[in-house]
C-alpha cells in the first residue's frame, strides 16, 4: 500500500498516458472503446488518489508538507532550478481526491450526455488533456511548475469550451477565455519573476547560515513560505506588489471581478465540460493558488484586503446578476462566480493567528466542488432532454424526471444553505471567520449574497420543475439514461454527507507548527440563525413569486425597475466595455497605424535610399554627356585641382 | 636679344594656330611654330635636335597634317568657329592650369635666375653613341621600341585608311 | 634666364590645350596636341641645357618624343580619313553618339 | 576531411550530385537521401560531443574561453593569417542540430516543385552549405565567407521562384542583408588590426584587452551588421516582403535558421570580442529589442496575408533573440539560444504548413478561409501546435525559450540600471498576450467556424510527405519543451566563458 | 660584351610571333581564315610565358640598366601574357558573324595586339624614363587603332575620342617627366629615386610633376576626373578591344602607377594617403553609380571596370609589402573574372548583335553553360565567396583598415553592395525574367570555350589555393625591400 506513497506520480501520469494512447491510436480507430478507456484511467487514478489521502490522513504525520518524487527540470541559475515534482500535504491530499471524483464522474456522465455527438472520442481525449494538467496543477512542489500547468489548463479548457468549433460563437469564447486568462498570466508570470528575484537575493543572504533554506530553490513553496524568508522578503518591500501580481492570475483563473468576463461564455461548451472545469476544478485553482501562499499572503496584509475585497465585491455583484439570467447554464456560472468570491473573501479575512477563514475556504472548496457539478450535471440532464437552455421554455419537468427533480433539489438546498446539506456547514464556517475575524462588512454582505443565492437557485428550480410546460418540447421529455442518472445520484449523496467531514482537524495552514486547534466544531449560533433564516426569506420570496405558474407579480416588479433590470439583465455591459477596448482602440488605434507605419514610413526610407541611389545615378550619369572637349576640360581641370590639392597639403 | 624676338614671333604665331578659324591657316602656322622652336633648339646649342626638329616634324609632320586638312576638306566646316561657351570654357581651364602650374614654377627651384652655362659638351657623335650603345648610359631599347611603335602604326594605318572594296 | 624659357614653354602648352579644347575640327585638335607635345620637348631641352649640361639625356628624349608624335599624328590622321569618308564630316561636336 | 568538415560539405556534394541526377523525379530524393544522411550524422556528431562535453562540464563555469571540440585547423593563407578553424561547442551545436532539422523538413516540404527543380534543390543546399559553415567555424574570415554564401542563393531562389513582387522584395532582401555584411566586414577587418596579433582566430582574438572608446564603435557596428539579419527593429522591413514572395522551403529555411545567423553571430562575435562595447550598448539595444518584440506583435495582429502574420511573429520573436543577448546575463545568453533554436523549428514549422494549405485553398489572405480544420485536420492541428508554441505555451519549446529570456532581463546585471531592465521586460512579457490575440484571430478565422468558400470542401488532408515534416518539427518542439535539459545542458557550458569574459 | 638578351626572351618571342603572323598572312589562301593566324598567336603567347618561367632566379639588369627584370615584374608578364593570351582565344568568336561589327584583317589584327603586348612587357621592366615613355606609347597608340579597327560610326568615334584624350594624357606625362628630369637631371629610375629622397620635399615643381603625373596614370588606370574617355571607347570598340582595354590597358596602367607612383616617390606617398583615399572613393563610387542606370552591356562593364580601379587604388594607401601584394593579386583576379564575363558577352553581342541588358533574357534556357559562367564572372565581381573576387577585395579593404581608414572600408564595403545590385541586374534578366523566343543556341569555337573556362575556373579557383597570394607576398616584399628599403 504504500508503494503510491513513495511513487505517486501515477495519479498525473496515468491521464496523461491515455491522453497520448487515446488521443493518437483509439480514437481514430472507435470512439466507443477511447471513452472507456479514458475513464477508466481517470477511474483508476481517482482510486489511488482515494488510497494515497486515506494513508496521508490516517499515517503518522497527517499535516507534513512532504516532496515524496521530483527531478530537476529547468536551470536558471545556480540559486534557481526547478524541479518538476510532486508535493504532498493536506490542501493538495484533498484537491486530488476532488478533482479526481468529479472528473470520473463527469467522463461517466458524458459517455451518455455525448453518445450521438460526431467528436466523441475528441472529447474524451480533451477530457483526459485536463484532468491530467489539473492534477500536475494541484502537485506541483513550486510556483514555476505550477505556472506550467496553469497554461495547460489554460488552454484545455480552451480546446473543451472551442469543442464545437463549427458554431462562430463557441470559437468566439474560447478565444475570450484563453486571451483573458493569458492576460492574468502576464500578471502571474510577472510576479513569478519578481518572486524568483526577491527569493533568489535572500537565499543568497540567508542561504549561508541557515542549512534548510540553503538546499531549497528560490521558487519553491516550502521557502516561499518559510517564516524566516517570508520576514526578510516582507522587509523589501516588494512583497506586496509580488503577492498582488500573483493575485492577479489567481484572479484571472477563478474569475473574479474585472477578469470574470470570459466565464459566463464558457458556457458555450458542452455542459459536462462546464460542470468540471467551470464548476470543480479550474476556476478553483485560483483559490488553491492563493491557499498554497497562504503564509506569505498573512505576512503581507494588504495584499490580504485586495483579496478580501475583490472576493467580496464579486460575490455579492454575481449573485445581483444571476437573479435576472434566463439561460440556466449563465445563471449557474455567476453562482459559481458568486461562490468564488466567497471562498476568495474567506481566505482574505483569516491570517496566520486565526486561521479559520482559511479552514472555511478549503471546506467550501471541497463542498461546492459536488453540488456545484451536480447542478450543472442536473441542468445538462435538462438540457438534453428539452434541448433548450433557456428557463422561460422549461417548467413542470417534475413529473417528467424525477430522478433528476431530486437530485437538483438536493444540490438547490445545499447551495442555499439549508441545515443538513453540505452547503450549510461550509458557507456556516466562512460567516463565522468573518464574524470573529472582526470583519462585520464582510459577515454582513455574505448574510446578504447567502439570501440572494437561495432566491436565484429556488427561482431556476421553480421555473424548471414547478408550473407546467410552457412549450411542447417540454411534454414528451423524458428521463436521462442510467449512465447520466448515477452521477448525479453519487453527487447527490456526496452533497449531503460532505458537510459532515471533521474539516478543521486536518486542513490549517500552519503546517509545521500543527498545535492542536480547540474543538472548532461547535457551531456559532447567531451565524447559524442568521444564515439559515436568509436562506429561508430567499427561498420564500422566490416561491412566492416563480412557483404559483402566474409571472404577473414578478413583470410588474420588473416593469417599476426597468431601467435597472436591463442593466443587470446585460451584466453591467462589461462584455461591450471589453469588446470596445480590444477591437476600438488596441486593434484600431495601435495595431492598425503600427501595420501601416511599417509599411510606410519604414519600409519607405528603405525604398527611399534605393531611389536616391536612382537618382544620382542618373544626375551623374549626364557629366558623361558625349562631348570630347568637356571630357578635356575635366581632365585638364583634374590635375589643376590636383596640383592644388597637392600643394595644399604641403603647407 | 634673339631670344626676346623669337619669343614673341612664336606666341604670335601660336596664337595664330590656335584661334584661326580656317584650319589650313592653322597648319601653315603649326609649321611657322616648329620651324621657330628648331631656331630655340639652335640658339640652345643642340644642332643635331634643330636639324632633326625641321627634318621630321617640319618636313614630316606637318605635311602630313596639311595632306589630312586636303582629304577632309567639307563645306560645313570652312569656317570652324566654336561656340561662345566652348571658347569661354577653354579659355578658362586653359588660364587656371597656366596660373596655377605658373604659380607653381615661380616658387620652384627652377627660378633661380639661372643663367646659361658656357660650356657644353652637345655634340652629334655623342648622341649617336648614345643611341646604339649597349652599356653605359646607351638607349639602344628604346631606339628598337621605336622601330617597332612605327611599324605597328604603320600597319594599322593602312589598315584603317585602306578603302574597303565593297 | 631659365625660369623665361620655362615660363615661354608653359605658355606654349597652355596654347595647346586652349587649341584642343576649343577647336571644332579634328585635325585642328591634332594640330594643338602637336603644340604641346613640341612645348614638352623644348622644355626638355631647356632643362638639359641649363641644369645639366654636362650630359645630352634631355635631348636624346626629345628625340624620342618627336618620332612619338610622328607616330601619333599617323595614327590621328588614319582615324580621321577613315572617319570622314563614313561621316562626310570631321567635327568633334557632332561625335556625341556615344554619351551617357 | 575531419567530420565537420564533412558536416559542411555533404550538402554540397548533394547539390552537386542533384545537378548531375538523371530525371527531375530523382532530384528530390537525391537530397532528401543526403539531407537525410547529413541527419543521421548530426545525430552522432551530438551524441559524441555529449561524451566529450559532459566531461567537464563542471570547470567550464571558471573557463575564459571557449572550449571546443572536434577541432579541425590548418593554414590557409598563413601570410595573412587566415586558417580553415571548424570546431564546436554548446552553442554551434544546438544550431547545427536545428539547421540539420531544418533543411531535411525544408526539403520534405518543397516535394513538389515542378519548375527547375535541379536548381532550386542545388541552391537551396548551398544556401544550407553557408549555414553551417558560419555556425562551425572560428575563424573570422572563414565565418565572414559562410556568412556570404549563405546570403547569396536567397536571390536566385526568390527572384525565380517566388510568388507576388519577387524580383523587387528578392532585390531588397539581398541588398539590405549585403549592408549588413558590409557593416561585419568593416568590424572584422578592424578587429584584425587593432588586435595587433597577425591572426583571424577568433579564440586568441578574445584574449586581446580591445580600447575602451575602439570598441564602443565597433560594438554597434558588429551588432547592427548582424542585427540585420537578425530582424533588428529599423531593418527588419526586408523580412516580411521576403518571406511573403519566398517559396516554401526558402523561407523555412530563410526564417528558420538564417535569421539565426544574426543572433548567433551577435553573441559569439559582437558580445564574446567586445565585451566592453556590449556593457556600453547593452541597454540600448535592449531597449532597441523591445521595441522590436512589441512592433513585431502589434503590426501581425492586422496582417491579411498569412505569410506576412508569419514573418511579422518571426520580427518579434528574433528581436526576443537579441533582447536576451543584449541582457548580458547568464539566463539571458541561455535563453537568446534556446530561442533561436525553438524559433527555428517553430517558423520552419509555420511557413512549411502556409506553403502546404496555400498549395491547396490558392489563397494566403487569412478573410478568404475558414472551417479547415474539418476538411485538412492534420494541418489544422499542426497549425494549431505552431501557435501555441509561438505564444509560449509550457511543454513546448517555446515557453522554455522564454521564461529563460523574461528572467534574465528581470535579473539585469551590475552593469546597466536594473528598473529600467526590469521595465524592458515587463513590457516584452506583455508580447505574450498579444501574440495570444493575433495567432487566436488568426488561426481561428482560418480553421474554425463554418466553412466560407465552398469548394474548400473537397480539399485533401495532409499527405504522408507533409505529415513526417510536420511530425519531426512538431517531435522537436515537445521534446524541447518537456524535457529542455537535452538543450540547456548542451547550451550552458558553453555561454560561461562569454559570461566570465563580460565580468573579467 | 654579354647580352644577356635571355632577360628579354618573353618579350622577344612575343614580337617574333607578331612577325611570323604578318608573314604567315601572305601565304593565307582565304581571307576570312582566322584559325592558324590565331592558333599562332596563342602558341607564341604559351611559349613566351614558359619561357619567363626559367628566368626566376635573382634580380638582373642589362641593356646599361635600361631593361630589369625580378620576380615580381615577372609575375606581373605573367598576368599580361595570361590575359592577352584570354582576349586572343576568346576573340575569334567576334571574326565568324555577318554583323558589321565582324573584325576583318584577322591576322594583322592579331599582330598589333602582340605588338601593344610587347610594349606592356617592356614597359614592366624599363628602369629609365626614356624606355619608360616610348614602351608606354608603345602600348598605348595601337589600342587607339584598334578601337577603330571596324571602321563602324561608332568605333570611328570612340577611337578618335580615344586617341584624343589619349594624346593630351601622355603630353601631360611628358611635361611631368620633364619637371622631374629638371630636378633629378638623371634619368634612370634608380638615380631619380636617390636624388629625390635627398631633395627636399618643399619643392612645388616636384608637386606640379607629381600632378601631372598622376594626370597621365589616371588615364591609364581611368581615375575619376581622368576616366571620361572609358566608356565610350569600351562601348564603340570591338568587343574583343573592348576586353582587351578592360584587362591589359588597365593592368599597364598599374604597372606605370606601380614603377612611377610606387618605385620613385614611394617614400612620398605618406603625406597624400588621404588625396589617395579621396581619389579611390570618388572613382568607386562614380564607376558603381553610374553603372546602375547602364543598359548597354560594354558600357556597363567599363564603368564596372572604372569602379574596380577604384579598389585597385586603395593598395597604394600603404608601402608596406601587404598593399602591393593585395593589388598585384587582385589585378591577377580582376583580369580572370572579367575575361569570364568579356568571354560570354563577346559570343553573346557579336552573335546576337544587340548590346542591350535586356538581350540577354533566355540565355540562361537556351545555353545553360554560358549563362552560368556569365554568373559566376559577375558574382566574382561583386566579390561574392567563394569566388576569388570575395578574397581580393578582402585583402584590399583590409589595407585601408591597416591604414586607420574605417570610412572607407564602409564606403567600399557599400559600394560593393551597390555593384552587387547592378550585377544582380543582369543576373535577373538571365534567370528570372521571362525568356525572349528568338534566343538561340550560340555557336562557340573550342578554343574559345578552352579560354572562358580557364578564366571561370580561374576565377573560382585562384581565391582557394592560398600559394598565390603567399608567392605574391613573398615577392613583393623582397621587391619593396631592393627599391624602397623597408
Amino acid at each position: 500500500m504504500h508503494m503510491i506513497l513513495n511513487s505517486p506520480w501515477i495519479i498525473p501520469a496515468l491521464p496523461l498516458l491515455s491522453f497520448i494512447i487515446v488521443g493518437l491510436f483509439i480514437r481514430p480507430l472507435s470512439p466507443k472503446i477511447a471513452a472507456v478507456v479514458a475513464t477508466l484511467s481517470v477511474g483508476c487514478s481517482f482510486l489511488l488518489s482515494l488510497t494515497l489521502a486515506w494513508l496521508f490522513f490516517t499515517g503518522p504525520n497527517p499535516s507534513q508538507l512532504s516532496i515524496p518524487w521530483s527531478f530537476e527540470w529547468l536551470r536558471f541559475q545556480p540559486g534557481l532550478n526547478i524541479q518538476m515534482g510532486f508535493l504532498l500535504d493536506p490542501i493538495s491530499a484533498m484537491m486530488l481526491v476532488v478533482v479526481t471524483s468529479v472528473s470520473f464522474l463527469v467522463h461517466l456522465y458524458s459517455m451518455g450526455y455525448m453518445h450521438d455527438d460526431p467528436g466523441y472520442g475528441r472529447f474524451f481525449t480533451y477530457l483526459n488533456l485536463f484532468t491530467f494538467s489539473m492534477l500536475g496543477l494541484v502537485i506541483s512542489p513550486n510556483i514555476f511548475q505550477m505556472y506550467v500547468f496553469w497554461e495547460l489548463v489554460g488552454v484545455s479548457s480552451f480546446l473543451l469550451i472551442g469543442f464545437y468549433y463549427e458554431k462562430p460563437s463557441a470559437v468566439a469564447a474560447s478565444k475570450k477565455a484563453f486571451i483573458v486568462t493569458r492576460f492574468a498570466d502576464l500578471g502571474f508570470l510577472v510576479g513569478i519573476l519578481l518572486l524568483g528575484f526577491l527569493g533568489y537575493q535572500v537565499q543568497q543572504k540567508l542561504g549561508s547560515s541557515d542549512s534548510l533554506i540553503a538546499g531549497l530553490q528560490s521558487l519553491d513553496f516550502q521557502f516561499l513560505t518559510h517564516p524566516t524568508v517570508l520576514s526578510e522578503l516582507s522587509n523589501t518591500g516588494f512583497l506586496a506588489i509580488a503577492l498582488v501580481l500573483i493575485y492577479i492570475g489567481a484572479a484571472g483563473k477563478s474569475a473574479m471581478f474585472p477578469l470574470h468576463i470570459w466565464l459566463p461564455d464558457a458556457m458555450e461548451g458542452p455542459t459536462p465540460v462546464s460542470a468540471l472545469i467551470h464548476a470543480a476544478t479550474m476556476v478553483v485553482a485560483g483559490v488553491y493558488l492563493v491557499a498554497r501562499m497562504f503564509p506569505a499572503f498573512s505576512t503581507a496584509p494588504s495584499a490580504l484586503e485586495v483579496v478580501s475585497w475583490i472576493g467580496l465585491f464579486t460575490s455579492a455583484f454575481a449573485a445581483i446578476i444571476a437573479c435576472t439570467q434566463d439561460d440556466i447554464k449563465r445563471v449557474l456560472a455567476f453562482s459559481t462566480l458568486s461562490q468564488l468570491g466567497y471562498m476568495m473573501f474567506s481566505l482574505g479575512v483569516a491570517n496566520l493567528e486565526h486561521p479559520l477563514g482559511y479552514t472555511a475556504s478549503m471546506f467550501h472548496l471541497f463542498t461546492h466542488a459536488f453540488f456545484k457539478a451536480l447542478l450543472f450535471l442536473g441542468a445538462g440532464a435538462v438540457i438534453h432532454a428539452v434541448h433548450t437552455n433557456d428557463v422561460w421554455d422549461m417548467g413542470g419537468l417534475r413529473k417528467k424526471m424525477p430522478i433528476t427533480h431530486a437530485t437538483f433539489l438536493i444540490a438547490v438546498l445545499a447551495i442555499a444553505g439549508v441545515w443538513p446539506l453540505a452547503g450549510f456547514f461550509s458557507k456556516d464556517e466562512i460567516l463565522t471567520a468573518a464574524l470573529e475575524g472582526g470583519h462585520y462588512v464582510h459577515f454582513i454582505g455574505g448574510l446578504a449574497v447567502a439570501g440572494l443565492t437561495a432566491f436565484y437557485m429556488a427561482r431556476i428550480y421553480f421555473l424548471t420543475f414547478w408550473g407546467k410546460g410552457r412549450t411542447k418540447a417540454t411534454d414528451h421529455a423524458h428521463e436521462a439514461p442510467f449512465v447520466m442518472l448515477l452521477p448525479l445520484l453519487i453527487l447527490s449523496v456526496l452533497s449531503i454527507s460532505a458537510g459532515w467531514i471533521p474539516f478543521a482537524q486536518y486542513i490549517h495552514p500552519l503546517v509545521q507548527s500543527a498545535q492542536e486547534h480547540s474543538g472548532h466544531h461547535g457551531l456559532n449560533w447567531t451565524v447559524v440563525l442568521s444564515g439559515s433564516s436568509m436562506a429561508a426569506i430567499g427561498l420564500l420570496m422566490s416561491w412566492f413569486l416563480y412557483a404559483q405558474n402566474d409571472f404577473n407579480r414578478v413583470n410588474n416588479w420588473i416593469s417599476n425597475f426597468q431601467g435597472l433590470y436591463q442593466v443587470i439583465k446585460k451584466k453591467f455591459y462589461f462584455d461591450e466595455i471589453y469588446l470596445f477596448i480590444t477591437h476600438k482602440i488596441i486593434f484600431r488605434l495601435i495595431a492598425g497605424p503600427i501595420a501601416w507605419f511599417d509599411r510606410h514610413a519604414v519600409d519607405g526610407s528603405v525604398n527611399l535610399t534605393g531611389d536616391a541611389v536612382q537618382k544620382s545615378s542618373s544626375i551623374i550619369t549626364l557629366i558623361q554627356t558625349g562631348q570630347l572637349q568637356t571630357y578635356g576640360v575635366w581632365f585638364v581641370l583634374g590635375t589643376a585641382v590636383t596640383l592644388i590639392f597637392f600643394w595644399m597639403t604641403l603647407l | 636679344m634673339i631670344f626676346y624676338l623669337l619669343t614673341f614671333v612664336i606666341l604670335v604665331l601660336a596664337l595664330a594656330t590656335v584661334l584661326t578659324r580656317h584650319i589650313f591657316r592653322s597648319a601653315i602656322y603649326l609649321m611657322g611654330v616648329l620651324a621657330l622652336s628648331a631656331g630655340y633648339y639652335l640658339l640652345l646649342g643642340a644642332e643635331f635636335l634643330a636639324g632633326v626638329q625641321i627634318l621630321v616634324y617640319v618636313g614630316g609632320i606637318v605635311v602630313l597634317i596639311v595632306f589630312a586638312v586636303m582629304l577632309t576638306q567639307s563645306q560645313d566646316l570652312i569656317h570652324d568657329h566654336p561656340s561662345r561657351l566652348r571658347k569661354m570654357l577653354g579659355f578658362l581651364t586653359s588660364a587656371t592650369f597656366f596660373g596655377v602650374s605658373a604659380w607653381a614654377l615661380l616658387n620652384s627651384h627652377l627660378n633661380k635666375n639661372i643663367e646659361m652655362p658656357s660650356d657644353a659638351q652637345f655634340s652629334a657623335q655623342i648622341m649617336g653613341k648614345a643611341f646604339l650603345s649597349t652599356e653605359g648610359n646607351g638607349y639602344i631599347l628604346p631606339f628598337e621600341l621605336i622601330s617597332i611603335l612605327l611599324l605597328t602604326v604603320l600597319i594599322s594605318g593602312i589598315v584603317l585608311a585602306k578603302k574597303e572594296k565593297v | 634666364m631659365l625660369i623665361s624659357w620655362v615660363l615661354v614653354s608653359l605658355l606654349l602648352f597652355s596654347l595647346g590645350i586652349y587649341g584642343v579644347l576649343t577647336r571644332r575640327s579634328a585635325v585642328g585638335l591634332l594640330i594643338s596636341v602637336e603644340l604641346m607635345l613640341n612645348a614638352a620637348a623644348l622644355n626638355l631641352v631647356v632643362f638639359n641645357r641649363f641644369l645639366f649640361a654636362s650630359r645630352m639625356d634631355g635631348q636624346i628624349l626629345t628625340i624620342f618624343v618627336i618620332a612619338l608624335a610622328a607616330a601619333e599624328v599617323l595614327i590621328g590622321m588614319a582615324i580621321l580619313v577613315m572617319l570622314f569618308r563614313r561621316k562626310k564630316s570631321v567635327d568633334v561636336t557632332q561625335l556625341s553618339q556615344l554619351k551617357h | 576531411m575531419g567530420i565537420l568538415s564533412l558536416l559542411i560539405f555533404i550538402p554540397f556534394f548533394t547539390a552537386m550530385g542533384v545537378v548531375f541526377a538523371p530525371s527531375p523525379k530523382s532530384v528530390r530524393w537525391v537530397s532528401l537521401i543526403g539531407t537525410g544522411i547529413h541527419l543521421i550524422l548530426t545525430f552522432f556528431v551530438t551524441i559524441e560531443y555529449f561524451n566529450l562535453a559532459s566531461a567537464d562540464s563542471q570547470l567550464a563555469i571558471q573557463q575564459l574561453s571557449t572550449k571546443l571540440y572536434m577541432v579541425e585547423k590548418f593554414d590557409w593563407f598563413k601570410s595573412f593569417g587566415i586558417q580553415y578553424y571548424l570546431g564546436v561547442d554548446g552553442i554551434s551545436m544546438s544550431m547545427v542540430v536545428l539547421t540539420s532539422i531544418i533543411i531535411f523538413t525544408g526539403v520534405l516540404a518543397s516535394w513538389n516543385v515542378e519548375n527547375r527543380s535541379k536548381e532550386f534543390f542545388a541552391l537551396l543546399l548551398v544556401l544550407v552549405t553557408g549555414v553551417f559553415g558560419v555556425f562551425l567555424s572560428f575563424d573570422l574570415f572563414l565565418f565572414f565567407m559562410f556568412y556570404e554564401v549563405a546570403v547569396l542563393p536567397m536571390y536566385l531562389l526568390i527572384g525565380i521562384w517566388g510568388t507576388g513582387p519577387k524580383e523587387y522584395s528578392a532585390m531588397k532582401l539581398t541588398l539590405m542583408l549585403m549592408v549588413g555584411s558590409a557593416l561585419l566586414l568593416v568590424g572584422i577587418l578592424a578587429l584584425f588590426h587593432a588586435s595587433g596579433l597577425h591572426t583571424f582566430d577568433l579564440i586568441q582574438l578574445a584574449n586581446v584587452k580591445f580600447p575602451k572608446d575602439f570598441q564602443n564603435w565597433v560594438f554597434p557596428t558588429i551588432f547592427i551588421g548582424f542585427g540585420i539579419l537578425g530582424a533588428l527593429y529599423p531593418f527588419h522591413t526586408w523580412s516580411p516582403d521576403g518571406h511573403a514572395s519566398a517559396p516554401t522551403a526558402v523561407s523555412m529555411l530563410h526564417a528558420g535558421v538564417l535569421m539565426k545567423l544574426g543572433g548567433y553571430g551577435a553573441l559569439r562575435i559582437a558580445v564574446y570580442l567586445l565585451p566592453e562595447g556590449a556593457k556600453e550598448w547593452g541597454l540600448f539595444f535592449m531597449g532597441l529589442t523591445t521595441i522590436n518584440i512589441l512592433y513585431g506583435s502589434l503590426g501581425a495582429i492586422k496582417q491579411k496575408d498569412l505569410k506576412y502574420f508569419t514573418a511579422y511573429s518571426s520580427v518579434s520573436h528574433c528581436g526576443m533573440v537579441l533582447f536576451g543577448v543584449a541582457t548580458l546575463n547568464l539566463m539571458g545568453f541561455k535563453g537568446a539560444v534556446l530561442q533561436m533554436f525553438s524559433h527555428g523549428i517553430m517558423t520552419g514549422l509555420f511557413f512549411g504548413l502556409i506553403g502546404m494549405v496555400y498549395g491547396r485553398t490558392h489563397t494566403r489572405i487569412i478573410p478568404e478561409m475558414g472551417g479547415l480544420v474539418k476538411v485538412m485536420p492534420w494541418l489544422g492541428v499542426a497549425f494549431y501546435i505552431g501557435g501555441l508554441a509561438s505564444l509560449g505555451l509550457p511543454s513546448l519549446s517555446g515557453f522554455v525559450a522564454e521564461s529563460q529570456i523574461f528572467m534574465g532581463g528581470f535579473f539585469g546585471n551590475q552593469w546597466h540600471s536594473v528598473t529600467a531592465m526590469r521595465v524592458l521586460t515587463v513590457l516584452s512579457t506583455m508580447s505574450i498576450v498579444v501574440t495570444a490575440v493575433y495567432v487566436l484571430r488568426g488561426l481561428g478565422t482560418v480553421f474554425l467556424g463554418p466553412i466560407q468558400d465552398k469548394h474548400h470542401e473537397e480539399l485533401t488532408d495532409a499527405t504522408f510527405t507533409e505529415k513526417l515534416t510536420t511530425g519531426i518539427l512538431i517531435f522537436t518542439m515537445f521534446v524541447v519543451g518537456i524535457y529542455p535539459r537535452v538543450l540547456v545542458d548542451m547550451i550552458e557550458p558553453a555561454i560561461y566563458p562569454i559570461l566570465n569574459r563580460l565580468n573579467m | 660584351m654579354n647580352l644577356s638578351l635571355e632577360l628579354m626572351a618573353p618579350e622577344i618571342i612575343v614580337l617574333a610571333t607578331g612577325f611570323l603572323i604578318l608573314i604567315s598572312d601572305l601565304f593565307q589562301k582565304s581571307k576570312n581564315e582566322n584559325k592558324a593566324s590565331s592558333i599562332l598567336a596563342i602558341v607564341g603567347i604559351m611559349l613566351a610565358a614558359c619561357s619567363g618561367l626559367f628566368l626566376t632566379d635573382a634580380p638582373k639588369e642589362t641593356l646599361g640598366g635600361r631593361f630589369g627584370l625580378d620576380q615580381l615584374d615577372l609575375i606581373l608578364k605573367e598576368i599580361l601574357l595570361l590575359s592577352a593570351g584570354l582576349v586572343i582565344m576568346i576573340s575569334p568568336a567576334a571574326m565568324k558573324e555577318k554583323s558589321e561589327q565582324k573584325i576583318t584583317h584577322f591576322s594583322e589584327f592579331f599582330t598589333v595586339i602582340l605588338f601593344t603586348l610587347s610594349g606592356m612587357m617592356f614597359l614592366v621592366s624599363s628602369r629609365d624614363l626614356v624606355t619608360l615613355y616610348v614602351s608606354l606609347e608603345l602600348a598605348t597608340i595601337p589600342l587607339f587603332a584598334l578601337t577603330a579597327w571596324t571602321k563602324t560610326d561608332k568605333s570611328g568615334e570612340a577611337g578618335v575620342k580615344y586617341l584624343i584624350m589619349g594624346a593630351i594624357g601622355s603630353a601631360f606625362l611628358l611635361y611631368g617627366l620633364g619637371f622631374i628630369y629638371s630636378i633629378t637631371g638623371d634619368l634612370g629610375l634608380k638615380a631619380i629615386q636617390t636624388t629625390l629622397t635627398a631633395s627636399q620635399l618643399t619643392n612645388p615643381s616636384l608637386y606640379l610633376a607629381g600632378a601631372l603625373i598622376l594626370a597621365g596614370v589616371g588615364f591609364k588606370l581611368t581615375l575619376f576626373p581622368f576616366h571620361m574617355w572609358a566608356p565610350d571607347a569600351y562601348q564603340g570598340a570591338p568587343t574583343p578591344i573592348t576586353a582587351f582595354l578592360s584587362v591589359a590597358s588597365k593592368g599597364t596602367g598599374l604597372i606605370l602607377a606601380i614603377q612611377l607612383l610606387l618605385k620613385v616617390m614611394g617614400f612620398l606617398l605618406q603625406p597624400f594617403v588621404f588625396g589617395i583615399a579621396i581619389l579611390a572613393t570618388l572613382t568607386m563610387t562614380l564607376g558603381n553609380l553610374v553603372a546602375v542606370r547602364q543598359n548597354n552591356l560594354k558600357r556597363f562593364m567599363a564603368y564596372s571596370s572604372i569602379s574596380q580601379a577604384g579598389y585597385l587604388l586603395m593598395g597604394f594607401m600603404t608601402t608596406k609589402p601587404e598593399g602591393l601584394t593585395a593589388m598585384v593579386f587582385y589585378m591577377l583576379v580582376y583580369a580572370l573574372t572579367n575575361l569570364a564575363a568579356f568571354g560570354v558577352l563577346i559570343v553573346h553581342i557579336h552573335q546576337t548583335g544587340q548590346e542591350d541588358i535586356t538581350s540577354l533574357r533566355g540565355i540562361s534556357k537556351a545555353n545553360p553553360l554560358l549563362a552560368l559562367s556569365l554568373m559566376i564572372a559577375l558574382f566574382g565581381l561583386a566579390g561574392i565567396p567563394p569566388l576569388a573576387g570575395f578574397v581580393g577585395k578582402f585583402f584590399l579593404f583590409s589595407i585601408a583598415a591597416q591604414v586607420g581608414y574605417y570610412w572607407l572600408v564602409a564606403v567600399a564595403a557599400l559600394n560593393s553592395t551597390v555593384s552587387l545590385y547592378y550585377y544582380l541586374r543582369l543576373v535577373r534578366q538571365m534567370y528570372i525574367e521571362p525568356e525572349n523566343p528568338q534566343s538561340q543556341k550560340l555557336q562557340i569555337s573550342p578554343m574559345s570555350i578552352l579560354g572562358l573556362g580557364i578564366a571561370t575556373v580561374g576565377s573560382v579557383v585562384a581565391g582557394l589555393i592560398p600559394y598565390i597570394y603567399d608567392g605574391i607576398l613573398a615577392t613583393s616584399s623582397q621587391w619593396l625591400q631592393v627599391w624602397l628599403k623597408i
